[in-house]
């Protein structure tokens, strides 16, 4: 990254700003902000962030080598841990360093949107920690399918909006939000939750949360002695995804890395970058009804405008945004990063998608096999290891995006619609009685 | 250019419909009564699946419209079918002109293809849209900075682009916004999305005196409702008011109560009648009506 | 600790071995491995048993400044954020350090009992995490009202065994784990959950949890140049108590430490260690009934034998052991490890206790003011800090044992049976609709 | 000591139930159907809130008595209370013993006082029970390293203290045992808690052979339920075979029937009868039948 970022818009063709004029001064304002505070430090931001992320956050999380998935694989899998963060996913990374920037560009108030509810958590979490009022947009439906966030958000303070239009998901939400900031932007701060949306926060998110692989790649050196031939992450937005990219991004040489350099020198290589998207039920469409029973943006979608900027999206012929769909909601969304899109293109990342029941299954080994319950978006990643492990070379690592304790009754639900071998007998909560989870 | 035609003798009064709500047939009807109400310039939405610039009211009217059938190509039909002899303007979201163009994801249909980006861009829009008559466009969600190729495409085609300015629009952006505009300038009178407020907000004021050496109309809108604001906009200098809310509102309401076409676009006729005078009489208070 | 402790099973008067003869060989065998794994680091075990809790558990766990409490009690606070470990509480430490010996033990099978679910779902996940079958034995009544914990043991691929005697909670859930014990001694290991039970179990969890203390005296000595004046934790069987407490047992000097030492010097001075207890909604017991609505088993407990362990229990005075009763499951039981009892004989230790009420006020507080949703056990601790920081000194260590996902049912019902002006509203679920959390 | 005698001339039939299972009246009965029966000696079982050793059955038993209001000082009325002519053995855990001495504490209610360490430990209990006749003691969670201040007051009032010995009990162990115990030695035929099972451990033939030194009676109990099984038993050497889960199945399942009283203690009389009867003929197949 260089402080150019914060003055350049776009990934290629990618990203740029296409957000109502009400809002142009605010990112402007807020291009201003990441330029300083973030790419040169001003007033110290980058040391409190990384010290917050630390004391409040929890972090490093580890890059734990997966002893049953290698030995499963013949592969080193290395974890990295970003469950383990708190709040339990990736997503704070993002929420504390926009929090505190709001903080430092004198916001008084803080809003975000939230599908699964993760990044609302987030969200409400840094937004107590460092007292700022914080209000989540969520869309009725997701309300209604992930009420422990909810709950959370509520407990840590934030006032929840329902959004009632449309579908009800974080498509709506996001629209919404940007409404609410078009008519508060002068002291409110839009904290967006991915790599998504006008610039700056396309890079801005990416920058908060390259410390997973600032962390992974030093982590990974230091236990491997050079880098990982892969990182695989799942894809949604792609904030973790890229989060778990940045740092190896330049590592693009000709030849795998994993012939390990037993001298000090740094590691060179190529390291291969593969973004698991949400398969869904199918990659089909349904023109007619406006439906993709899927949200794998980066390997089907087209070209187009969405949420401020230009990517790659699930769109009919005319242009129309499709519902996406997946066992996950935190995949859930009809965009991507603009910056997932360009590196697609430019054939630096591999897009690949993974469908719901291979989602489920891995879901259940991760947890059966390394104890590590994965939330649901995270558990795409792991069902491309399981199908594709041949590919990946002899060391991989998988960003483990977040818990799956939220997933729970999803899961459960899924699983019991399905005849997965794997999954465990649940009946013993049937046969004991009592409520929902 | 063009659109600036309809700001010339009096103040404009510029209202707004989304084209096809309810429904095609009685959208137009409805669009009509407008016309016939006194509508100098009249701006059809058509309708984006992701309205992040619109409040609640005309939102729910995109569902209606997108719920009865409205695509790029229905638009096209509608104008078409329309018997108005005002100027008329596209509002709609950047994301359909862009796709217009992509004649490979047009015909596709099942998988989606992966590499469909668009190699024409808004070029084949603008080009269909000056066919059926339309003589500019307005686009929320398209900034100065973003505009080139429609901007192009529209000079090509004689089309105006509007913009949008913003209460907070200010330095080197309203430089740029300067450049590009023609037609008329849309004055956001307030922050906010679309909706219809109760009062006239003062930022007004300040916006037309920033915009006061610009050489387009300048059209007020965001929150118009009544008569009397129509009068209080165009007295502080305004050109023209922009109404779109307050007007769908009432075809919700009609809608909604089951009214007869004809019910509603009298309401409609009345309204634009009312807001029409109410800029009339504006203008006649003006301190200096010089105009543009 | 020495490696005489693997052969003394006493804490003055407290502790022992009273357990059914079929047992002895067991925890006879036990205390061999306890002395030559833990204390003499065999095999290298302490070190494996270390590098998987960094690397597996996320340790170290930040030792946090609490800006909003500190700023309320003109105190500063520090937050030694156990909530953060994998799985969600302290409990991690000691469920993978056994599992782990059983491991070198050469076990085959693991067994453990559970109250709240959260030692279970530990235990569940180090067992997953090191491959070996586990069964939980969890009381009928728990595992209705703990049910999110119940799905994470399953899911992780543990049997969950539904103990049916009783009342079906923690107490009913060990005498049945040890009956278990008792018919496969040869080829089991029984985790117990915390510093209780019979030698060695209280001392090596001590050891196991003494991470925490060793962790937290560093980090405190490095953020504020001294020790602190107080450590302050909740105590059910008292594992997360004693973990916390152990390295500052012997900074026992007659004054308080606050005045730091500028010098290099090793810090010195007195550290108060305040245990608090679950004072539930009453502390008068129902002699008739045998339910002390309470579990202040330290302050108000009579020594007596429970568990193959002598140590302070409630109980009627025939001997019989009555019912305990709290907000928070993992508090909810009528005896405490040994060694806090001496301890506290020992006037080394503070007992006191926080009601139900006052508990449930300071888990919305330490929410709301920090973004740290703490479990109810955990809000006990904080709930002592409101009422009495003006005693604690200067410097507090708070130490947080775990988060409050698993509580956010309770905490909803219980917040709605109370008037509490802290509480958010909840409304937002009800208009939205759906089913349980 | 007294309990020894009860297995002077033939193997002893000890049979276990709890005082007051289901209720006070009908347990007096049932005991005493057991003495009718042909026991020599009978564990009394006075029930403790959390019985770690024992199965399911024995469980059941104590929640039953439990329930029904037994207390120690009521058990002390039952034992006075019993018409029977054969010596008892008070099988309990040590909370209650420990406890009983706890005058403090005893007389305390409402909030409890925190600092009522016993100060007398087992003494007033074994004195109470040596008052009302008992003759010794089975505590199945005191092991011989904690059984010091237990064995004293029993040596101060002339009871036996039995312990029980466990398939994995051996080497310095059971040196500590042999030194302490007196009566009889209960051999725990299975790893396990009490409850019936359907064979014969080849565990109990490797412990009596372990015990062949010692000079007390072996008694063998966990899972006997049959004549045959007793006489297995002693066939393999032991002196004496301990039932308890069979007979308390029988009180189970008549309070669960509703049965009358005298029909259960029938029961119970007629398979005590059973298991006295294939101990004896146990005794009279072993090879050499030297009785110490
Ligand atoms: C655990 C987890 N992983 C991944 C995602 C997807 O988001 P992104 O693609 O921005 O990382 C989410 C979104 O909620 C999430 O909660
Ligand atoms: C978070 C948490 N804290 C504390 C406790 C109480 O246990 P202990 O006193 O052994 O730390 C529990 C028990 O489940 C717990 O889950």
């Amino acid at each position: 990254m260089s402080t150019d970022d914060a003055h350049d818009p776009k990934f290629g063709e990618y990203g740029g700003q296409y957000v109502p004029e009400a809002l142009m001064p605010a990112i402007e304002e807020l291009a201003d902000a990441y330029g300083r505070y973030v790419l040169e430090n001003e007033d110290g931001f980058m040391d409190e962030f990384r010290e917050r992320l630390a004391d409040f956050g929890g972090r490093p999380t580890p890059l734990q080598y997966a002893e049953q998935l290698s030995a499963r694989y013949d592969t080193d899998v290395y974890l990295k841990r970003e469950d383990l963060l708190h709040g339990g996913a990736h997503k704070l990374n993002n929420a504390l360093g926009q929090v505190l920037l709001a903080k430092y560009m004198g916001k008084e108030r803080i809003i975000a949107e939230t599908g699964a509810g993760q990044h609302g958590t987030a969200t409400a979490m840094a937004a107590a920690h460092l007292d700022m009022p914080c209000e989540i947009y969520m869309g009725e439906t997701d309300i209604a399918r992930q009420r422990p966030n909810v709950f959370r958000m509520r407990i840590n303070g934030a006032e929840v909006n329902p959004v009632t239009v449309g579908r009800g998901t974080l498509k709506e939400a996001i629209s919404e939000t940007m409404r609410d900031w078009a008519t508060t932007v002068e002291n409110t701060h839009y904290v967006i939750g991915s790599i998504v949306g006008p610039h700056p926060f396309p890079k801005m998110v990416r920058d908060f949360q390259a410390v997973i692989s600032e962390e992974a790649r030093e982590q990974a050196i230091e236990k491997t002695g050079g880098l990982p031939d892969s990182v695989v992450a799942c894809a949604g937005g792609g904030s973790n995804t890229m989060g778990a990219f940045a740092e190896f991004v330049s590592d693009d040489g000709a030849e795998r890395s994993s012939a390990k350099n037993p001298s000090g020198d740094e590691p060179r290589g190529r390291v291969d970058l593969v973004a698991v998207e949400a398969g869904g039920s199918s990659l089909t469409v349904d023109e007619e009804k406006g439906v993709a029973p899927n949200s794998a943006t980066l390997s089907t979608g087209d070209e187009g405008v969405l949420h401020g900027a230009r990517t790659k999206l699930l769109q009919d012929s005319d242009g129309q945004i499709m519902e996406s769909h997946s066992v996950s909601a935190g995949l859930d969304y009809a965009g991507v990063g603009p910056e997932l899109a360009h590196l697609v293109d430019e054939g630096r990342v591999t897009p690949v998608n993974v469908d719901d029941d291979a989602a489920l299954e891995a879901f259940h080994r991760l947890s059966q096999d390394e104890g590590v319950i994965p939330a649901l978006e995270t558990a795409h990643a792991f069902g491309y290891l399981e199908e594709n492990h041949d590919e990946l070379g002899d060391t991989v690592v998988v960003n483990v995006s977040g818990r799956g304790d939220k997933d729970l009754e999803t899961v459960i639900e899924e699983t019991s619609k399905r005849d997965l071998d794997i999954a465990p007998d649940m009946s013993i909560l049937n046969r004991v009685g009592g409520g929902g989870i | 250019m063009g659109l600036e035609r309809a700001f010339a003798d009096e103040p404009a009064f510029v209202p707004y419909l989304a084209a096809g709500d309810p429904n095609y047939e009685d959208s137009l009807a409805y669009v009509e009564a407008l016309a016939e109400g006194g509508a100098d310039v009249i701006e059809l939405g058509l309708p984006f699946s992701e309205p992040i610039a619109e409040g609640k009211t005309i939102q729910d009217a995109i569902v209606r419209s997108l719920e009865s059938g409205m695509t790029p190509d229905r638009f096209f039909e509608f104008v078409e079918d329309l018997d108005v002899d005002v100027p008329l303007v596209c509002m709609t979201y950047y994301n359909l002109i862009y796709q217009y163009g992509d004649s490979e994801s047009r015909s596709d249909s099942g998988t989606a293809s992966g590499d469909t980006a668009s190699q024409e861009g808004p070029r084949p829009f603008v080009e269909k849209a000056a066919e059926v008559g339309i003589e500019g466009f307005v686009v929320p969600d398209l900034p100065a900075e973003e505009a080139g190729p429609l901007r192009e495409a529209c000079d090509e085609f004689g089309l105006d682009l509007v913009f949008i300015v913003a209460p907070t629009t200010r330095g080197d952006r309203l430089e740029r916004m300067m450049e590009q505009v023609s037609g008329y300038v849309y004055v956001q009178a307030r922050l906010g999305v679309t909706g219809a407020r109760d009062d006239v907000d003062d930022a007004t004021e300040a916006s037309l005196a920033r915009l006061s050496d610009w050489d387009v109309p300048k059209a007020v809108g965001f929150g118009i409702k009544t008569g009397e604001h129509a009068e209080e906009i165009v007295a502080a200098g305004a050109d023209g008011v922009i109404v779109g809310s307050a007007l769908v509102d009432i075809v919700a309401e009609g809608h909604e109560d089951g009214d007869s076409t004809e019910a509603v676009a009298d309401r409609l006729e009345s309204l634009a009648r009312e807001l029409k005078q109410g800029a009339v009489r504006g203008a006649q208070e003006r301190p200096q009506p010089e105009r543009t």
